[in-house]
């Protein structure tokens, strides 16, 4: 076997866990500086595929076939672990999704690099502490030498993150294994990182198998692509094709659940079980008007592509001659200079606290009946803002009003009627029901404070119940979740259970903290198709949030850019997305990663 | 001192996390809970019928008897006073569940409130607490034992009730790092939003969330509690005489060691076996509230 | 780093004060008149009100403890109502021989521990594993007490190889010092090493599922190597605080075992103490311990910061 | 060890380490009461004008002779020539009078100085010739000379009595380590005959069981005084060791307070007396070693009488008594201060008087802080169990109404008075009668005269195994090879 013509040969991989069978025999082969990637939804097995080859996996696990890879002999499955451990590092190599926890917290970040080059004698100790420094320069961290010396809690998710890609790359493996690299990170760092892989695989000739749930990102690294559900690849082919001509309906389902820019005949996003009506190949074309629009600033106005009949253009309708409505409308919250600055609790009687200034002087005004969009990289301020929004914190300086209510100094007992206007959803839907509640009880508890309801009278059992059954109904509920808890549902299902909750006291305005960024993007368009009918159902004021450009511009009529706790640019969506003011919107618009501008520039 | 570190609390036991995911699965229980919850079940069902029966009365000196090595009549032997140890471990077993309880129950009834108050009101009122307590902390409850026995008399009240203070900062750490994790959750903040009092809060969500911990944490002091309480018995400190105790019970059977071995063999492996159920329990617990723990064992 | 040290100190008075204040309340309402108690049951009321002027337990509570305290600070413990002798140098003794006791017993104990705790860990899957997980368990159950009978009479009593007990200071004879330390030490570390074999086994289980260790393995280290080199450390704060835990629980709990060895710790003085009612003693005794358990406190707090360099910048 | 067989260590022949139970926690007995300190230096650094032989009968000691006038009061010593203290000084007649003195004075605070209340002067005659005048002619005073109260001090040598104590006797105080040891070592200027062991070890032990696996182990060579009887059959089986049971003054005493329900009814305190299987409670609470005495008068006592049996086991004489007080049902707390002995006991008596519809609830009192407070000092309790150890202390107990027996002594005081200034035999008559008078009121029953057990290496001979008083004689220990 020549180690040139392959950089890893996957033969009937399969992985069993008992009776159940994780990875059902996959067979791929990653040629030398050839970029493959596995794509599909949460608990596919994508990751268990890439353990199996790194030779990780637990010993709980059985697995069957062979994994070679360039430079290890043949069949790499059941050997010992000291021999892959030889492999491990220098064949091939791997960078894990969790950059927060993957390097080791007590041990000086260019120590890690140094030591997979001692560990694998690819350098001496002396040699090793240089090339790390060089090699931390190489992934693009600024100042080099003094970032050897720091602490992994002292660097940004990105740095981190560039951090384990100078350690993969260290001894130049024949094969990169990338599981997930990007989700954790913000968009403009997704970038800055996603350029530095590709960058460093294609001067390395480095095979790379990168693993993602993110149909934009593959299609913006790889040249071909796997696409796994269930365990078994469905389809494979080089991007180009399989994006475009998908010929598993699986693989169909994914891409139109991805393409928050179109929608069916009714104005709802195409979910993996509505997808027959969606065509694949209109990614191509919009990509071409894509391009245009970037290209030229100027034209403001998008133009929508020949799609087929089948095919409406985004929400761009109703939301314009709703905009127009509200655009008179009295604000229903309306913030003026809000500041928010966190006191880190002190350490001790003469411990100096510290100071974090979440938010630094927020001027705006929400309407009724607006969807009004938040975005933003992380540490931005969004949550904190809706949290003040919703009174549960308190501003440090400016004013907030929110439906007639001043929440700058409210106490508790003051924010009655703010609490029956206003609701919120949660980011993570598990993280957001009460595990020892039945899902009853989690809808039914705002019913259980009398203030919060519109009569004022609070309401008996029996009026709780019919009033819970019924809001379960209206999120796709079936009536018997009620008896059942949280845990026995999917994640889509429990941000129902999320939202019922939220509305089931019948609020005027809903507050939604990245609802949908937890989901898998089949269940991603059922929610959000979900939230939008009900906003129009109920008259809901929407506040959204999220990092996810594409989301936002489906959803909201509004957009408010943060940036470091200040808003840099608002406006309506379109503009703002077309003809960002901002160089900071900019940029963000750029970052985001779209199935139209990554195959067209494929 | 500045051991807030959510690290593991004062008896060092690791804190699980709260139990976001207890309910997942009915994974079968793990051979520890079931061996720990025989061993438990074992000494309170002995306990529970020396309440009603004993073979002899466990406090009647029969002169005549005294030191017997085993036989039918007598299945452990008797002791000096011609007592019969059989019964007298039997009825040892209500001592040593009844300090257990007191102590663990006065740390969990002083030590979990303050922890959730403390979890939930950050700031001066919390800060005061969690000082409070570390003072609490630099008296362990062997030396409360031993100075409560001077000022209030050496005996089995006492013990309870200072081994259980002397627990109680290990409660409220447990109590408050749970419900610091439990107040960070976002159905926390649901329920705020939805106008829930902060008391209805402590009930409803950081009280049944934080339960497991405490359980786990209450099976390890409950052991905690019986060595102890053998200990001071040892030292003459404990329960006195002639409410049997398996601590005097060892302690008398020192002079006999040699001669007449029975009399150490049966206190000492009730204490053992009592302490390893509580803790077989507890890890037993842990594994169960903390999934992560669970494909390892 | 200083700012933290400082608060630290900081807290570390204050609680001391508390403390101390805390105790000699808790002392003054002890029954027991410490006069009837020295001079004997046939003392004449002036023989009695003469000492009580002569110790000064006469004076008001406040005056008593300010003149404590004042003497606490400069480290006199006082004159024993008891024993008529300075407590200072006494306390002075027994605090060493507890220390070398309990400080010993901790090395032994964690010299057994650390190894053990990681193989019970590594092989926790394999009947090794479970076999030394058992053992630790039943050894956490055993009183140490027990151990110590035992120990006495297999090892002195039965086979002669050491002595019963007693103590001889290390200075006096070495080699008769070390002798003597052997079976209380054992008894004392034993139990504590069946202990810190758990939690390091815990900790250690805990670190294998960590991460970053799967990212020192996706280097090419050994599953071992690994946890030696990336694991250690960071098991090292759950172990520090037992260890901290241990030994301040030991610094008391030792007690035992100096009555089953007849060693004159801090604990035994302390029993004595009680018995004697001997107030000044008792009050000073329990100053100390409370002062060893604070400082075994920040301690171990420094010691956290040094292991982990995310706790260096808090504050 | 010196001697013994296992320990394996060769110390001289000239040493011993001794193991004992109840450590001193100061040296002097002027100001702090307990018989743990006169057990070390009466005899061994302290000596007296008199001693009480093993036999329980008065030696001269520092004085020669004496000479006591007809009416009994002006007793003349001639004291030993060229006695010298520890610290150098001369021993002469002054130090004897600065001695007396002191007892009565301020300087001495324990309660036995009212044993010398009697003495009105003493004067130095010359240096060897001293002259005691008593108030009133006392049986007692002389015995008591030959007690701790006797003990001759050094004018320039009680600054520190407590670790630093300077006397005549054949020992000085080495080292002190609370907690663990004292060692004597002997004096080469010992004015009488020198000991064969110059280097004694006194170990303390909390616990009987450790001092026997001490001494099974080589580390001590015996035990004085075990608290642990039933440790005494295994070492009766080895011929490596001795096993001695000497007499002592220590009388088990089952206190009933006299002043109180049900005990100021003499019937009910009869009934006690009738219910308590004695031989039983020295079998089961001390493996059979005791003395049954019937009163509180030890054998070695000038006026002992076997008044054994004056209240036989009787249990249906006991349940009538009760029933003829109208105190049947009783029930009454028994307050047991926490030593083994009183432990022990407590556990068969309480059985015993259930037997007879007494219903005893063991109440442990602290020893000796709480019970001393409670018991002693404010007699707030119903009955109780000690053991007191002091020589002729039958007096101190009963003839006082305000000690907490609270025994009505008005039928003996007088006879008390007269018995004591009588001729030596009409003080053995008087207090025989005094003692029957109280055993007929039941003041409290003696259970058993406690045993001064003692286990030592075979080779050791020289034992003074009779506790006759609380001193532990140490000059006549020599190892026999
Ligand atoms: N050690 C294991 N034992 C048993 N089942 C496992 C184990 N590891 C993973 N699985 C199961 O294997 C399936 C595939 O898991 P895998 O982690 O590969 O999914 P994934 O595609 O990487 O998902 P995600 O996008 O969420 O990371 C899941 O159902 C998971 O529950
Ligand atoms: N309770 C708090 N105490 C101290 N600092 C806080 C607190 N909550 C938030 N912060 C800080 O405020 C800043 C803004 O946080 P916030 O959670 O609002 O950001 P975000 O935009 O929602 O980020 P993400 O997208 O990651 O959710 C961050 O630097 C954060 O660390
Ligand atoms: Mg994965
Ligand atoms: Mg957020």
């Amino acid at each position: 076997m020549t180690s040139a013509d392959f950089a890893v040969d996957v033969r009937g991989l399969t992985v069993t866990a008992g009776s159940t069978t994780l990875v059902d025999d996959v067979t791929f082969r990653i040629a030398p500086g050839e970029r493959v990637g596995l794509i599909g939804e949460s608990g596919s097995g994508k990751s268990v595929t890439s353990t199996a080859i790194m030779g990780l996996l637990p010993d709980t696990l059985s697995t069957s076939g062979s994994v070679s890879v360039a430079g290890g002999g043949d069949n790499l499955l059941g050997k010992s672990d000291a021999r892959l451990a030889r492999l491990r590092g220098s064949a091939m190599s791997m960078v894990f999704q969790e950059p927060m926890t993957a390097l080791n917290p007590l041990m000086r970040v260019g120590r890690q690099v140094a030591e997979i080059m001692t560990i694998h004698r690819t350098a001496s100790p002396a040699e090793a502490d240089r090339r790390a420094v060089a090699l931390l320069d190489d992934v693009g961290l600024p100042n080099p030498a003094e970032t050897a010396k720091a602490y992994p809690h002292q660097l940004s998710g990105g740095q981190r993150q560039r951090v384990m890609l100078a350690m993969a790359l260290a001894n130049d493996p024949a094969l990169l294994v990338c599981d997930e690299p990007t989700t954790a990170l913000d968009v403009t760092v997704q970038k800055q990182v996603l350029d530095l892989v590709l960058r460093a695989v294609t001067e390395r000739g480095t095979g790379l198998l990168f693993i993602t749930h993110d149909l934009a990102v593959v299609a913006s690294v790889c040249e071909r692509v796997l696409v796994m559900n269930a365990g078994v690849v469905v389809e494979e082919g080089p991007i180009e094709t399989v994006f475009t001509r998908p010929q598993h309906p699986y693989t169909r389902g994914l891409l139109a659940a991805s393409d928050l820019t179109a929608t069916d005949a009714g104005g709802r996003l195409f979910t993996i079980a509505t997808a027959a009506g969606y065509d694949p190949a209109r990614l191509r074309r919009d990509a071409d008007a894509e391009t245009a629009a970037v290209d030229s600033p100027s034209s403001t106005v998008r133009t929508p592509a020949e799609a087929p009949a089948a095919v409406v253009e985004p929400s761009a309708a109703p939301v314009s001659e709703a905009a127009d409505a509200v655009s008179t409308a009295p604000p229903i919250v309306s913030v003026r200079g809000l500041t928010k600055t966190y006191v880190r609790s002190r350490s001790g009687l003469f411990g100096r606290a510290a100071r974090v200034e979440a938010l630094r002087g927020l001027d705006f005004d929400i309407r009724e009946g607006e969807r009004f969009g938040i975005v933003g990289e992380s540490g931005s301020g969004k949550s904190t803002l809706l949290r003040i929004l919703s009174g549960l914190d308190q501003p440090t300086s400016g004013d907030v009003e929110v439906v007639g209510t001043s929440l700058r100094g409210a106490k508790e007992r003051d924010l009655g009627e703010l609490r029956r206007t206003l609701q919120i959803v949660f980011q993570d839907p598990m993280g957001s029901l009460d595990p020892r509640m039945s899902v009853g009880d989690i809808v039914a508890e705002p019913l259980l404070n009398p203030a919060n309801l519109r009569s004022g009278v609070a309401a008996s059992p029996a009026e709780r119940r019919r009033l819970v059954a019924e809001m379960l109904d209206h999120v796709g509920l079936p009536a018997a979740s009620v008896e059942r808890f949280p845990h026995e549902f999917s994640g889509g299902q429990r941000q129902r259970i999320s939202i019922a909750r939220a509305l089931v006291c019948r609020p005027r305005v809903l507050v939604a903290d990245e609802p949908v960024s937890a989901l898998d993007v089949s269940v991603r368009a059922q929610v959000l198709n979900l939230l939008a009918d009900l906003v129009d159902e109920y008259g809901l004021t929407l506040v959204f949030v999220s990092h996810d450009l594409g989301v936002v511009r489906h959803l909201c009529d509004t957009v408010a850019v943060m940036r470091a706790g200040e808003i840099v640019e608002t406006g309506p969506t379109e503009q703002l997305y077309d003809a960002p003011a901002h160089e900071y919107t900019r940029q963000l618009v750029l970052a985001t990663p779209t199935l139209q501008h990554t195959l067209e520039n494929a | 001192m500045t051991t807030h570190l959510d690290a593991p609390d004062a008896t060092g036991v690791p804190v699980p996390p709260p139990t976001t995911t207890a309910r997942r699965k009915r994974a079968r229980p793990g051979i520890q809970l079931i061996i720990g919850a025989s061993l438990i079940g074992l000494v309170a069902i002995v306990a529970l019928v020396s309440l009603v029966w004993t073979p002899y009365d466990p406090e009647t000196t029969v002169a005549a008897d005294r030191l017997q090595f085993p036989s039918a009549a007598h299945w452990f032997g008797t002791d000096r006073f011609g007592r019969d140890v059989l019964s007298a471990v039997m009825a040892g077993s209500q001592i040593t569940l009844l300090v257990g309880f007191i102590a663990v129950g006065i740390a969990v009834v002083v030590g979990v409130p303050l922890g959730i108050l403390a979890g939930m009101r950050q700031g001066r009122l919390g800060d005061l607490i969690m000082r409070g307590n570390d003072i609490l902390l630099a008296f362990p409850g062997l030396l409360l034992a031993i100075v409560f026995g001077a000022v209030f008399g050496a005996g089995t009240v006492t013990a309870m009730v200072a081994l259980g203070i002397g627990s109680i900062p290990a409660f409220a750490r447990v109590a408050r790092s749970g419900t610091l994790q439990v107040m960070k959750t976002d159905y926390v903040f649901a329920a705020r939003a939805a106008n829930r009092s902060e008391f209805r809060i402590a009930l409803r969500h950081v009280l049944p969330n934080i339960s497991g911990m405490i359980v786990v944490q209450c099976s390890v002091n409950f052991g905690i509690a019986v060595l102890a309480e053998a200990g001071l018995s040892f030292l003459g400190l404990g329960t006195m005489p002639p409410t049997p105790s398996w601590g005097r019970m060892l302690q008398e059977s020192q002079q006999f060691l040699g001669s007449y071995d029975y009399l150490a063999i049966a206190p000492g492996l009730a204490i053992a076996v009592a302490v390893l159920g509580f803790n077989l329990l507890g890890d037993g617990l842990r594994d169960r509230f903390d999934p992560k723990m669970r494909s390892n064992r | 780093m200083a700012r933290r040290l400082l608060s630290s100190l900081g807290q570390f008075l204050a609680t001391l004060l508390v403390a101390t204040a805390l105790i000699f309340v808790m002392l003054r309402v002890m029954p027991g008149d410490p006069a009837v108690v020295a001079l004997g049951i046939n003392a004449t009321p002036e023989a009695l009100a003469q000492w009580r002027a002569e110790y000064g337990t006469d004076q008001s509570l406040a005056l008593q403890y300010l003149q404590w305290m004042g003497g606490l600070v400069r480290g006199d413990f006082g004159t024993s109502y008891v024993t008529s002798q300075d407590l200072s140098p006494l306390i002075v003794d027994r605090v060493q021989v507890t220390l070398i006791l309990v400080g010993l017993s901790m090395l032994l104990a964690l010299l057994v521990a650390v190894p053990l705790g990681m193989l019970a860990a590594i092989r926790h899957q394999h009947p090794s594993g479970v076999v030394l997980s058992g053992i630790s368990q039943v050894g956490v159950a055993v009183p140490n007490f027990l151990v110590g009978v035992l120990l006495v009479a297999v090892f002195a009593v039965h086979l002669g190889w050491f002595p019963s007990g007693g103590w001889v200071a290390p200075a006096d004879d070495p080699v008769e010092f070390a002798r003597r330390l052997v079976l209380p030490v054992i008894a004392l570390g034993s139990v504590q090493a069946a202990i810190i074999t758990r939690y390091v086994r815990s900790a250690v289980l805990e670190i294998m599922r960590e991460d970053f260790l799967r990212t020192a393995r996706a280097k090419g280290l050994t599953k071992g190597a690994a946890l030696v080199r990336h694991g250690l450390r960071n098991a090292g704060v759950p172990v520090v605080t037992i260890v901290g835990v241990q030994l301040a629980a030991m610094l008391i709990g030792s007690v035992v075992i100096e009555r089953v060895f007849v060693i004159p710790g801090l604990g035994s003085l302390l029993v004595d103490s009680v018995g004697n009612r001997d107030l000044l003693a008792v009050q000073a005794i329990v100053a100390v311990l409370v002062l060893l358990v604070i400082l075994i406190n920040f301690l171990v707090d420094l010691a956290y910061t040094v292991l982990d360099p995310r706790l260096r910048k808090a504050a | 060890s010196a001697g013994s067989s296992s320990g394996g260590s060769d110390t001289p022949s000239d040493a011993i380490v001794i193991g004992l139970t109840g450590e001193p926690v100061n040296l002097d007995f002027t100001t702090t009461s307990g018989a743990a300190i006169p057990q070390v230096v009466m005899n061994n650094v302290y000596e007296g004008l008199v001693t009480i032989d093993q036999e329980g009968e008065l030696q001269p000691q520092l004085a020669e002779s004496w000479e006591v006038s007809e009416d009994g009061t002006v007793y003349d010593f001639a004291l030993h020539d060229e006695v010298t203290f520890s610290d150098g000084e001369d021993f002469t007649a002054a130090d004897a009078v600065f001695s007396i003195e002191r007892v009565q004075s301020d300087a001495w605070l324990n309660g036995t100085k009212s044993k010398m209340d009697v003495v009105a002067s003493a004067e130095a005659v010359s240096d060897t010739e001293l002259r005691v005048t008593l108030s009133r002619p006392s049986n007692a005073w002389l015995f008591d000379m030959g007690t701790y109260v006797g003990a001759m001090f050094s004018e320039t040598g009680v600054d520190d009595l407590a670790t630093t104590p300077i006397g005549t006797g054949p020992y000085t105080v080495e080292s002190f380590v609370s907690g663990d040891r004292i060692t004597l070592a002997g004096r080469d200027d010992y004015w009488g005959e020198e000991p064969d062991i110059t280097d004694v070890t006194l170990r303390y032990f909390a616990d009987a069981v450790a001092s026997t696996n001490a001494l099974r182990s080589g580390d001590i060579d015996m035990v004085y005084n075990m608290q642990a009887p039933d440790l005494m059959g295994q070492f009766e089986s080895d011929d490596a060791f001795q096993v001695i049971e000497g007499t002592s003054n220590g009388e088990i005493l089952l206190s009933m307070n006299n002043r109180v329900a049900p005990f100021d009814d003499v019937r009910v305190r009869q009934a006690v007396m009738y219910a308590i299987d004695r031989q039983a409670v020295i079998d089961a609470a001390w493996a059979g070693y005791g003395t049954e005495i019937g009163a509180m008068v030890p054998p070695t006592d000038p006026y002992y009488e076997d008044l054994t049996d004056m209240y036989p086991y009787d249990p249906e004489k006991a349940r009538e008594l009760l029933a003829e007080a109208g105190a049947e049902d009783l029930s009454i707390t028994f307050d047991v201060p926490t030593r083994p002995y009183a432990t022990a006991v407590s556990e068969i008596v309480v059985s015993q008087l259930a037997e007879v519809g007494i219903d005893a609830s063991i109440q442990s009192s602290e020893f000796p802080a709480v019970w001393l407070d409670k018991v002693f000092t404010q007699a707030d309790y119903q009955m109780s169990v000690i053991l007191a150890v002091e020589a002729r202390d039958v007096l101190a107990t009963f003839n006082n109404p305000d000690y907490y027996i609270g025994y009505d002594n008005s039928k003996i005081a007088d006879q008390v008075i007269a018995a004591d200034s009588g001729t030596p035999e009409e003080y053995v008559s008087g207090m025989q009668e005094v003692v029957r008078t109280i055993s007929e009121d039941a003041a409290s029953d003696v259970l058993f005269l406690f045993p001064n057990l003692v286990v030592a290496d075979a080779d050791l001979d020289g034992i003074a195994a009779n506790a006759v008083t609380e001193s532990l004689i140490l000059s006549g220990l020599t190892w026999s090879d």
